[in-house]
């Protein structure tokens, strides 16, 4: 048991595993559907990887902005958005976040602080970084938080976001998913740089490479690196070593991944490593499993209510294209 | 009293900034009054905090400037070169233009982007170009082109109040020209002005071809030759009401630009004149833009390929014959 | 015997490679997530491994590798996935591979061809749908090709692998990969630049490319068999160089045309065509030139959103009917 | 390197006498560098320069009377007067193409290395400046270069360091908060040396050796020569302080300003490698004047044949569009 977890309250551990189980049974409601055809487009799911989104954001202020990549539905959750809205914009409803109009790689919740995920990939990374100067000339303690996975470090834009947030010592926590894939080829044949973090050192910002599989790890390394940044420390990179349980996509049968491979990933499942660390605390495993439950019955409600979630009307097209005069 | 195109402008940016706290000036060098000298000054007078200098790196700060305007800031962003907006591309189309109908209406981006465009001797391909052809074909941009010094202050001041990403593009040879400011206020963005009367054609530009089409029609009007001119100012919005209301009294329509023909303003402006005209119509569409070729270093070279008066004068009398 | 529009574009990269050494890919996706067309580039993947360079996600570097390729001799084709990334890789394509031809008076070729697989797809929102062929229309020293059936896709990227000097945007479609069209190994080939009339007709000329040309097809079906009205199909295949030529002689027959495609309403290839009509087909035309394009609206996510906005073949027979009744 | 010093003076007298028009960069202070790269490069290899390429394609082999011709925008200029100094280029020599965006010519300096693997022989040479590490293009271009392997060698002329801080401790470049420019491309897993731009011969044999390692296919290299920025061209429009350069300069005599002076001493690669030659009795004095005076010679010839050029016909501005078929 690290020392981490000796310090926190059991109700706070219990509600990170209650807050793992929201994300993975999310992410399965969405595969189900998206098998049955009633997802547009191509959703990409973060199974695997929900420590690194409970383990930051619990860090997080409600006014803190997030930005995400094309894998958002964790990060999106764990920063509190209501999963009816999300889950109602992932199947293009109405009563979505975004009306319908985003999706599953444009989720916006302004009242959350959730000012976006991207299709593109490293495409909003500056962005992030113009709204940590934005708190940064206010005078605001406030922080921008931008999730992306290895593969963005291949984009030159990353490089002078780097450049530029290390010169301004913008308050921007740059959380690097490391799934060793980008899409379908691993990252060795991408880069000849393993550590994402190696990128930083020039640049001085400080960096720290965890298991991104352990949500207390990832908690006690976003905490340090929070607390920097409040302390108008400047940027700082967290390289969350990750597997990616599901495929790149929605219907990616994964032929590029071996059997022994698939199996060893489940050992690391975040999920069971934190059910372990607190039973060995005395939380008792019936205790555990009710709020799994809880948390299934929580989601298949959700579901029910977004499939019966009126589409948007189609004479609203135009709208929200320009503020003032169209 | 006389004053040039970069004080006027400079002036438009310096009470902007004075009206409102969020509105923040960045680019390459502007801390240090920008390639052109229009920021000189206003780092002393507004704080080092409000005009930052920033790396080459066009889209990074192209991206940064959006994310500060998501968060409630009003930057005005100075890329040099229009030819360098090459580089911030997916910032402009794929994420600036868009946020606002992508979160439902819950976003906006109050981003203006300063630029220069077109030709002005010896600068050769990579710093010649007019490319505003495809910044107004991306549903979300506003795009301003004024034609003269005070046009551009009274633009320029709309545009940092919109809510909506402007590109804001200034001609080179904008910056060449002196005139004392004729008012004060925002002019009002999406509404054309008609810089000349006239009955027997009209001749639709803008930004510094607005210029060489007066002159125009003054060597037409020797020749007892009545032309309207007309100075778009905005091509999105487009205001058709006051094309379709000029043609309906003249019957023939030339339209001039410095960007090359294929796919230019002209061509959407004729296509939709062709419909919303059609009856009125007593000769062909004429456009004068530039033959599609790149922009040529020696000066001979450029002068042959830039639509001049000649050309547009001969279009026009090919119509009134 | 009939070949899809995947299988041409396989079968183009296949034999292009075998054909030249100097060919060579960078970036080998091609296909999208269709996990159907990714299985044709087997036999690719099988005989040139050695030749399909695997590419970090990096299009603004990949652009550039490949132009400094065709410098150095080499005739690439590099790979920028989904049309609405041509973005990142703008200044590579139109500021340096257009321009060098010119800007060194003719010494330099730069034979780089862009593969990018553009258009509205379903589900694919604002950043995954976009139809780029207006903005690269604009572009002087690019050319444009936008095959609108499978012999097309096969001949138009062999000839910009194997014979065009000239830096090329191959703009496949997801929606096409399936269309089939007629093929014969020696096939006579249409030179590039010539448009193709697909349909002869008499009552208004339909002007297509990419999947419009599909589309167009049906729409004059539609037309002839419940509206009693002949209508001719004319497929671009490129957006540069334009046949402006085949377009103006198919109106000067019908007096009427409807232009269908995907780009938005507004500064699109439509209103280029609109406004060549207007100036040199003025004596021609019968009725309004009619364009029939996505409006100008980023691509909403929602599917009944995205179906409002969608040029169907409906919308070109209305746009037909209009310009019939409109004398 | 005294043609190219020679060919760049004319340029600022020919500019300050209005004889041809648009913005020019001129390569004085960095000469050693260009000509130690080209003389490790065969015909087979890629040079890729970029708005500040007179001293590259000097050193390359490029005729000073058509890149003049060139400079004024003449029909007899390499590109007829269409590339004009920002992106003039000599296919013949290797030198396909010029961009004139800041890191627009890296990615271009990889595809090409691209291609001479695949084909076996010659390597890429890109130069560029410090502000080239600012451009996303950098990072692209280097990541693909170290992942394909490619003969690539970067030439980062670093020409923005103050001569005290050249030899020791670290510095900065323009706008990089990197503790040291060479950092950056360390980071990439790049080898990467730094050279110091005022020593001919340590440049000479560092780039001979370098070359020699790219071309047997070690990879790229990044190499960062330190020079330093010659006061002529602090302002917009480069001047010359105290006109020309003269040889007394390298021994007895010195310039009226301070900080030409010490620039001479401490940076300028042709008044210390002149000094050398001499003392080492390599060259005399005498040998020296006539050598330098055929290369005025040379260089005034080109200015009177650029002048005496005509201007390309208008027709000219629609050729060279599309490459015919």
């Amino acid at each position: 048991m690290s020392a981490i977890a000796t310090e926190l309250k059991n109700e706070t551990l219990v509600g990170f595993y209650e807050q793992l189980w929201r994300i993975r049974l999310f992410e399965e409601q969405v595969q189900r559907l998206a098998a049955r055809g009633e997802v547009p487009g191509f959703p990409h799911l973060s199974t695997g990887q929900e420590a690194v989104a409970v383990g930051v954001c619990a860090l997080l202020n409600e006014d803190d902005y997030l930005f995400s990549g094309h894998r958002a539905h964790g990060h999106v959750l764990a920063k509190g958005s209501d999963p009816y809205a999300v889950f109602a914009e992932i199947i293009g409803r109405q009563d979505g976040v975004c009306r319908g109009r985003g999706g599953s790689m444009h989720l916006v919740d302004v009242a959350h602080g959730v000012l976006g995920a991207t299709g593109v990939v490293a495409g909003n990374v500056s962005i992030a970084a113009g709204a940590a100067w934005a708190a940064q000339v206010r005078g605001e303690s406030r922080l921008a938080v931008v999730f992306f996975g290895d593969g963005a470090t291949g984009a030159g834009v990353f490089h002078e976001t780097l450049n530029l947030a290390s010169l301004w010592r913008l308050p921007l926590l740059l959380v690097c998913e490391n799934n060793g894939m980008a899409e379908f080829t691993g990252r060795e044949e991408h880069s000849n740089v393993a550590k994402v973090s190696a990128f930083a050192a020039p640049y001085g910002i400080p960096t720290q490479t965890i298991d991104g599989n352990d949500v207390l790890a990832v908690y006690e390394a976003a905490r340090e690196a929070i607390e920097s940044i409040r302390g108008s420390g400047g940027p700082w990179l967290l390289e969350c070593m990750t597997y990616r349980m599901a495929g790149h996509y929605v219907g990616d049968a994964q032929h590029y991944r071996s059997k022994e491979e698939l199996a060893a990933m489940k050992e690391k499942d975040p999920i069971d490593r934190l059910r372990r660390d607190l039973v060995k605390r005395g939380i008792p495993e019936n205790a555990l499993a009710a709020v799994a439950a809880r948390v299934k019955a929580e989601l298949d409600t959700v579901v029910d209510r977004a499939r019966r979630a009126p589409h948007p009307d189609p004479r609203t097209v135009l709208e929200d294209v320009y503020s003032a005069w169209n | 009293m006389e004053l040039t195109a970069i004080e006027i402008i400079r002036r438009a940016l310096d009470e902007e900034m004075s009206r409102d706290e969020s509105v923040y000036l960045l680019g390459e060098d502007v801390a240090a009054g920008g390639a052109f000298g229009v920021t000189r000054g206003l780092a002393e007078k507004h704080g080092a905090r409000r005009v930052r200098n920033t790396p080459i790196s066009e889209a990074a700060i192209t991206g940064l400037a959006t994310g500060a305007a998501l968060c409630g800031l009003r930057p005005v962003l100075e890329i040099m070169f229009i030819d360098f907006a090459t580089l911030a591309m997916d910032c402009l189309v794929n994420q600036a233009a868009k946020y606002r109908y992508m979160a439902g209406g819950q976003l906006s981006v109050p981003m203006v982007v300063r630029t220069q465009a077109g030709a002005a001797g010896g600068a050769a391909a990579q710093h010649s170009q007019s490319l505003e052809s495809w910044f107004i074909h991306v549903p979300g941009l506003v795009v301003l082109a004024p034609s003269s010094p005070s046009e551009a202050y009274g633009l320029l001041k709309a545009a940092i109040r919109l809510d909506d990403p402007v590109l804001f593009i200034e001609h080179k040879r904008l910056y060449a020209m002196k005139e004392p400011l004729a008012q004060e206020e925002p002019l009002p963005i999406g509404r054309a002005r008609v810089a000349r009367e006239g009955s027997d054609a009209t001749l639709i530009a803008y930004s510094a071809m607005v210029r060489t089409a007066l002159e125009a029609a003054d060597q037409l009007a020797r020749d007892g030759i009545s032309v309207e001119v007309i100075d778009l100012r905005s091509l999105v919005p487009l205001d058709m009401a006051t094309l379709v209301r000029s043609v309906a009294k003249t019957h023939r329509v030339v339209i001039a630009h410095e960007a090359v023909e294929m796919g230019g303003v002209g061509a959407e402006v004729a296509a939709r004149l062709g419909v919303a005209a059609f009856d009125e119509l007593d000769a062909p569409i004429m456009r004068v833009g530039c033959p599609f070729a790149p922009i040529p270093f020696a000066p001979e070279l450029e002068q042959a390929l830039l639509p001049g008066t000649r050309r547009i004068e001969q279009a026009v009398r090919e119509l009134a014959s | 015997m009939k070949i899809t529009f995947a299988e041409g574009i396989a079968r183009a990269i296949h034999e292009s490679l075998a054909a030249d050494p100097r060919v060579v890919l960078i970036g080998g996706g091609i296909m999208g997530l269709n996990t159907g067309a990714r299985a044709l580039l087997e036999p690719v993947l099988r005989d040139f491994a050695s030749r399909i360079m695997v590419t970090p996600i990096s299009e603004l570097g990949l652009a550039g590798a490949g132009v400094g390729a065709a410098l150095a001799g080499d005739r690439p084709l590099v790979d920028l996935s989904t049309g609405s990334f041509v973005f990142q890789a703008f200044a590579q394509v139109v500021n340096e591979a257009a321009n060098i031809h010119y800007m060194t008076g003719g010494q330099t070729s730069v034979p780089v061809t862009f593969y990018s697989l553009a258009g509205r797809r379903g589900g694919g929102a604002a950043q995954h749908s976009h139809a780029t062929q207006a903005m690269l229309g604009q572009v002087p020293g690019l050319q444009v090709l936008t095959p609108g059936g499978a012999e097309d896709a096969y001949g138009l990227l062999k000839w910009a692998l194997l014979e065009s000097r000239n830096p090329s945007v191959f703009l496949s479609h997801p929606l096409l990969l399936g269309e089939t069209a007629e093929w014969t190994a020696h096939d006579a080939f249409l030179p590039v630049g010539k448009a193709r009339i697909r349909r002869e007709g008499r009552g208004v000329s339909l002007i297509a490319s990419s999947i419009m040309v599909p589309r167009a097809l049906a729409a004059a079906e539609t037309l002839q068999r419940e509206h009693g009205v002949s209508a001719e199909v004319v497929d671009l295949r490129t957006i540069i160089p334009l046949d402006r030529d085949t377009v103006l002689q198919s109106v000067a027959r019908t007096g009427r045309a409807v232009i269908a495609d995907e780009c938005h309403h507004s500064y699109g290839v439509a209103a280029e065509i609109a406004a060549t009509l207007a100036e040199k087909g003025f004596a021609s035309l019968k009725a309004p030139v009619r364009r029939v394009t996505m409006p100008d609206v980023p691509i909403p996510f929602s599917a009944p959103l995205e179906a409002e906005i969608t040029v169907t073949a409906e919308k070109i027979v209305a746009g037909a009917l209009a310009a019939v009744r409109a004398a | 390197m005294l043609r190219i010093r020679r060919f760049e003076e004319q340029c600022i007298q020919l500019a300050e006498s209005k004889q041809f028009s648009g913005h020019y960069h001129v390569y004085i202070g960095q000469e050693a560098t260009a000509v130690s790269v080209c003389n490790a490069l065969g015909p087979e290899d890629f040079v890729f320069s970029t708005w500040r390429n007179h001293g590259h394609l000097l050193a390359r082999g490029a005729a000073p009377d058509r890149m003049m011709a060139e400079i004024f925008g003449k029909a007899t200029g390499y590109a007829g007067g269409k590339s004009g100094t920002l992106h003039m280029a000599v296919g013949e020599l290797g030198v396909p193409a010029t961009s004139a965006l800041v890191g627009g010519n890296l990615p271009l300096a990889t595809g090409a290395a691209l291609a001479c693997k695949r084909r076996g022989s010659g390597v890429s040479v890109c130069f560029h400046g410090d502000a080239a590490l600012e451009e996303g293009a950098f990072y692209e271009a280097m990541i693909l270069a170290a992942v394909w392997k490619v003969p690539a060698l970067f030439v980062c002329e670093n020409n923005s360091i103050p001569p005290a801080q050249r030899k020791r401790g670290q510095f900065t470049s323009s706008t990089l908060p990197a503790a040291q420019l060479a950092d950056v491309p360390q980071s990439l897993q790049i080898r990467t040396e730094i050279v110091d731009g005022a020593d001919a011969d340590q440049l000479a044999e560092s780039f001979e050796r370098l070359v020699g390692e790219v071309r047997r296919g070690g990879g790229p290299r990044f190499v960062e020569v330190r020079c330093t920025r010659w006061p002529g061209s602090f302002p917009l429009w480069p001047e010359l302080p105290d006109g020309p350069w003269q040889i007394a300069w390298a021994f007895d005599g010195k310039p009226d300003r301070a900080d030409l002076a010490l620039w001479l001493e401490q940076s300028d690669p042709l008044t210390l490698y002149v000094r050398k030659l001499v003392s080492a009795g390599a060259v005399t004095r005498s040998q020296l004047a006539a050598m330098d005076a055929r290369a005025k010679e040379e260089m005034a010839g080109a200015a009177r044949y650029a002048i005496e050029s005509p201007f390309p016909t208008p027709d000219q501005a629609y050729r060279h569009v599309w490459a015919e078929q």
